[in-house]
């Protein structure tokens, strides 16, 4: 007999879950049986999704660790700054896991407001996040004067429906050329269709792979390995 | 013009400040600042995430239930919680990943792998097919292509929406055709598709623009008004 | 726990996989058919064999969610077959993830793709970087490397969502020939606009087969177009039916509109 | 020689279209130039059926953002709040996002006490805040409020809560507004709520998601606010019918000065960039 693979595994709880989501539930769900089995997969499966998550979580922060940690052993180009790395993910780790500046020892909620933990997400990751997102304001700039070009009937078209919906958008345009009405009309119709037609390829893209997923024609990417 | 008093005296507000300036320094070229901001962002942010998993998953979920006793280290008042051996499964798969760290155990990650794997393939095929096929379908069919007016007739502009929606949907599927003979677009239908879709991207990128300075202005008031008390 | 779905979601999902199944078991029997070439394959190709001609290192992004998005599970595929053209030409490969479950998962392509091509020894686990979970933190990141490693090909593969255009404009920056694919609506125009060519939606899905040249992964292909063909005749004959009821009332058009109702009803 | 100009026009280098946004936004920060927008087509419909209420009739906003899109979002529910506010009809907040709580506490700090100091919590507004589930929150909540929540953030039972008296689920409400960033939000009230219930359904979202909600209107959405210029035209509708009840320029309006000077800012790029193709090519073909 063939060793049971990693394989296997990927098929059978695909196809229990596929299963199950046509599946009445059996009342509480503790029931036995292969309809017991099948809810109690559904009803499980993914918040063991989130439980690994979190271990693969402790994996990064090790893989960081060494990759960072090795950087500053061999006097690499930049150590430097992968010291500063290791020394904020080590600070965080500690304020956070000891829980520090919230409720005394160790009852309370890590994200307090008055824990450390929460002041450096305030002073430090939040702007952090708000200046990356307001980098995108100058790069949409810097990609529209580039992409915007009307070189052939298709980016002819992109640009059109691109400058009709950036002038209806701003009070000046829709005084001046009325594109407030076009530019909705846009958005409503025709992006609709497009956005319709992406989704339903999608949803048979998303049924293909999956298909060679559980079939095991995606060997090697899949669970399956060397 | 920058009055001493209104500026901040807030430490945090300028350590936001300062890393906001790091970071925009990137939009000139690279440098020393954006290099330590981004260092810096990456160690604090990688713990953060993993501090709020630990306590908020890892924690609750599976180390109490398995080990009631540990619910102690936190609180001593509270009556210790039934053992619950249903993480069990979760917590072995989860330490069959970390086997990844000790190269001799590292095929058993494979396992963990292979089941998010099979979640990722069973919860998606029937959730795409529902709502991104049958649900997209059935809406883009609607009342069909002429939809009678309140006062008796056609409303022409409605109808005329539903019937480019319609045909525009069509033509786009068949852009993604991907059996047929020859380069890339060959039919005309599938070019109209093309240009379905191009005037699809225009208008999505021309409205999120807005979205965009948004966030560029949200940032700059807090910048030039909560640090330097300027607006 | 997902709510529990009608027949006839059930009897669409059986008839959508079993023409996928058709598709494969067909092409597994010699009836391959003619697959277009799709217009990103062709540029993947011409950006590895560039970049690597000018010495400069290929950046490889699987998207920024976990192994729970089927994006996320494309983009690795597609890592397999670009591994090993990279391999191939002895170029270096660089995969920065942002989770490390994808990490590991990259790193099990990688290790096939190099060894397709022959060249197994070359491959070090390392070229696959955790950086953070944290998808802004890891672009700040990455949009550093680009511009020091200044690699001549940089592909966008999966699940984006605002990291789309932070790092398409990175790339960008140090002028390397940029494919991207995604399946994300929102986010299509941006790497549209930023990359040189961009895999659209379902074209994500389909790549990893269209780069293998493996028949049966091509037959799914075939499948995958029967399934449009559906669509496209529900739309046609829905619309009509649709149509022709609210014009004439008649009965039968009438029962046959509402046939099609109950049959797509999803909610 | 000129015609290498006109090339250059076609690759200048993005750090000028960078210098050139950031000088335009801020110098409009600064000189804060206001730009008055009228109500649109989307807009009309929430403020008449916010006006058509019966005073005393509660209206529910669903917060469901974060700081990082609160820039496009909070001036919509300021603004349906100062609404609801000057017309008596008790407003509850709630929110589909862990943030929620936090984006209501900002409403109530900015909006609601400088504003309406004779306002009382309980009263004229109530905080429900933040309970996970997305989707099957809302599910839950069309029958019974008090099936997902106990209390109000200050820790008050519902029933002793008036502002809630009238309700028992979702349809006791006037409206319901779902402001939304992403997911779950607006997709997630239309689709669970809006279409099940026998609620008037709006919602307000960002300029990123709204070619996905456009689709909504008319049929299953009642009106949607779309980005910064959705708060601006509700803005409008308040200035014209309240002018002495509501502040003369408020955050979406001044906002969208910014906004305009930024898009004429891009708009001009792309022009310049489309010019120096045209001229380029026109002096190629009459070389030849």
């Amino acid at each position: 007999m063939k060793r049971p693979t990693p394989q296997i595994l990927l098929t059978g709880v695909a196809l229990i879950l596929v299963v199950a989501a046509f599946m009445a539930p059996p009342g509480d769900g503790s029931s036995g049986g292969f309809a017991g089995a099948v809810t109690y997969a559904d009803r499980h499966f993914s918040s063991w999704f989130g439980i690994l998550a979190v271990f693969a979580f402790l994996l990064g922060g090790a893989s960081l660790l060494r990759t960072h940690g090795r950087r500053v052993r061999e006097r690499k180009a930049d150590w430097h700054y992968s010291a500063v790395t290791l020394v904020s993910f080590l600070a965080v780790l500690i304020v956070g896991f000891l829980k520090l500046g919230g409720p005394p020892g160790l009852t309370g909620d890590p994200t307090d407001a008055s824990s450390w933990l929460t002041t450096i997400f305030d002073s430090v990751l939040s702007p952090l996040h708000a200046t990356l997102y307001s980098l995108l304001a100058f790069y949409v700039a810097s990609a529209s004067y580039r992409a915007f070009r009307a070189r052939s009937l298709e980016t002819s078209v992109l640009l059109g429906a691109a400058l009709i919906v950036l002038l209806g958008r701003i009070p000046v345009g829709v005084t001046l050329f009325r594109f407030d009405s076009l530019s909705l009309w846009l958005l409503k119709v025709p992006n609709t269709a497009g956005q319709r037609a992406l989704m339903i390829g999608v949803a048979l893209g998303v049924v293909a792979l999956a298909v060679r997923m559980v079939l095991g024609l995606e060997r090697g990417r899949g669970g399956d390995g060397s | 013009m920058i009055h001493p008093l209104a500026v901040s005296h807030d430490f945090g507000v300028w350590v936001g400040a300062l890393l906001t300036l790091m970071v925009f320094s990137f939009l000139y070229r690279d440098n020393p600042f954006y290099k330590f901001a981004e260092h810096v962002f990456v160690g604090v942010s990688a713990a953060y995430w993993m501090v709020i998993g630990f306590w908020t998953t890892l924690w609750p979920r599976v180390i109490v239930p398995l080990i009631p006793e540990a619910s102690r280290i936190v609180s001593s008042d509270t009556p210790l919680p039934e053992r619950d051996l249903s993480a069990v499964v979760p917590a072995v798969l989860g330490l069959m990943m970390l086997s990844r760290l000790v190269p001799r155990l590292s095929g058993l990650a494979r396992w963990p792998t292979a089941f998010v794997l099979g979640t990722t393939a069973g919860y998606a095929v029937v959730r795409y097919v529902r709502s991104d096929f049958m649900h997209q379908i059935q809406a883009t069919i609607g009342d069909g292509v002429l939809i009678p007016a309140a006062g008796g007739g056609w409303n022409v502009a409605e109808s005329l929406a539903a019937l480019v929606t319609l045909s525009g949907t069509i033509f786009g599927l068949i852009y993604f055709m991907n059996t047929r003979r020859g380069g890339t677009v060959t039919t005309p239908a599938a070019r109209i598709g093309l240009l379905v879709l191009m005037v699809t991207f225009g208008a999505s990128f021309g409205s999120a623009v807005m979205a965009r300075i948004s966030l560029l202005v949200g940032r700059l008031q807090e910048l030039l008004g909560d640090w330097l008390g300027l607006l | 726990m997902s709510p529990v779905h009608g027949w006839n979601v059930a009897l669409m999902t059986l008839v959508l996989v079993t023409l996928v199944a058709i598709g494969i078991r067909r092409a597994r029997h010699g009836h391959t058919a003619a697959v277009r070439t799709l217009p990103g394959i062709a540029t993947i190709e011409r950006a590895v064999a560039t970049s690597v001609a000018a010495g400069r290192p290929v950046f490889f992004v699987p998207g920024s969610r976990d192994l729970d998005n089927m994006q996320t599970v494309a983009a690795v595929a597609l890592l397999e077959p670009v591994a090993a053209m990279v391999a191939e030409r002895d170029g270096r490969l660089v995969v920065p993830t942002n989770r490390s479950m994808v990490m590991e998962a990259a790193r099990t392509a990688c290790r096939k793709g190099y060894a397709d091509a022959g060249c197994a020894d070359a491959w070090h686990d390392d070229q696959v970087l955790y950086i953070s979970d944290d998808p802004l933190g890891f672009v700040a990141q990455v949009d550093g490397m680009i511009v020091r490693e200044k690699p001549g090909a940089c592909f966008f593969f999966g699940f984006f969502a605002s990291e789309s255009l932070l790092l398409a404009e990175g790339g960008r920056q140090v002028g390397a020939i940029q494919v991207a694919g995604t399946a994300s609506p929102v986010q299509l125009p941006f790497f549209v606009a930023a990359c040189d060519d961009t895999l659209m939606g379902e074209e994500l899905f389909a790549a990893s087969a269209s780069l293998s040249g493996d028949a049966a992964l091509l037959g799914s292909l075939r499948g995958q177009d029967l399934g449009k063909m559906v669509a496209v005749s529900l739309l046609v004959v829905g619309g009509i039916a649709a149509t022709v009821a609210t014009v004439t009332g008649w009965g039968f058009v009438h029962d046959m509109a509402g046939v099609l109702d109950v049959l797509l009803e999803t909610r | 020689m000129s015609g290498s100009r006109f090339e250059a026009l076609q690759s200048i280098d993005r750090r000028w279209i960078f210098l050139a946004l950031a000088v335009a936004v801020i110098a409009a920060l600064v000189v804060q130039p206001v730009f008055r927008d009228s109500p649109g087509e989307l807009v009309v419909p929430i403020f008449a059926a916010i006006e058509a209420l019966a005073p005393g009739t509660p209206v529910l906003i669903s917060l469901d953002y974060s700081p990082s899109s609160a820039p496009e979002l909070e001036p919509m529910a300021a603004a349906l709040t100062r609404h609801c506010l000057i017309r008596g009809l008790p407003v509850t907040y709630l929110s589909l996002w862990p943030t929620g709580n936090h984006m209501a506490g900002r409403i109530v700090e900015r909006v609601i006490g400088p504003e309406y100091p004779d306002a009382v919590e309980g009263r004229e507004w109530v905080t429900l805040g933040f309970q996970a589930g997305g989707e099957l929150l809302v599910h839950a909540l069309l029958d019974s409020l008090g099936s997902r929540f106990a209390a109000d953030v200050r820790g008050i039972p519902l029933i002793e809560i008036p502002a809630l008296a009238q309700v028992t689920g979702l349809n006791d409400y006037g409206i319901v507004v779902s402001l939304s960033a992403g997911t779950p939000g607006l997709k997630e009230w239309v689709l669970y709520g809006g279409d099940v219930g026998a609620f008037p359904l709006a919602g307000g979202c960002t300029g990123v998601g709204a070619p996905q909600f456009f689709p909504y209107y008319p049929r299953q959405l009642l009106g949607l606010m779309a980005a910064l210029k959705g708060a601006a035209e509700y803005e409008a509708a308040l200035n014209d019918d309240y002018a002495d009840r509501v502040p003369r320029v408020m955050q979406a309006t001044r906002g969208m000065g910014p906004q305009t000077v930024a898009h004429l800012v891009i708009v001009a790029f792309i022009l310049l960039g489309n010019a120096g193709l045209f001229i380029g090519e026109r002096r190629k073909r009459g070389r030849r």
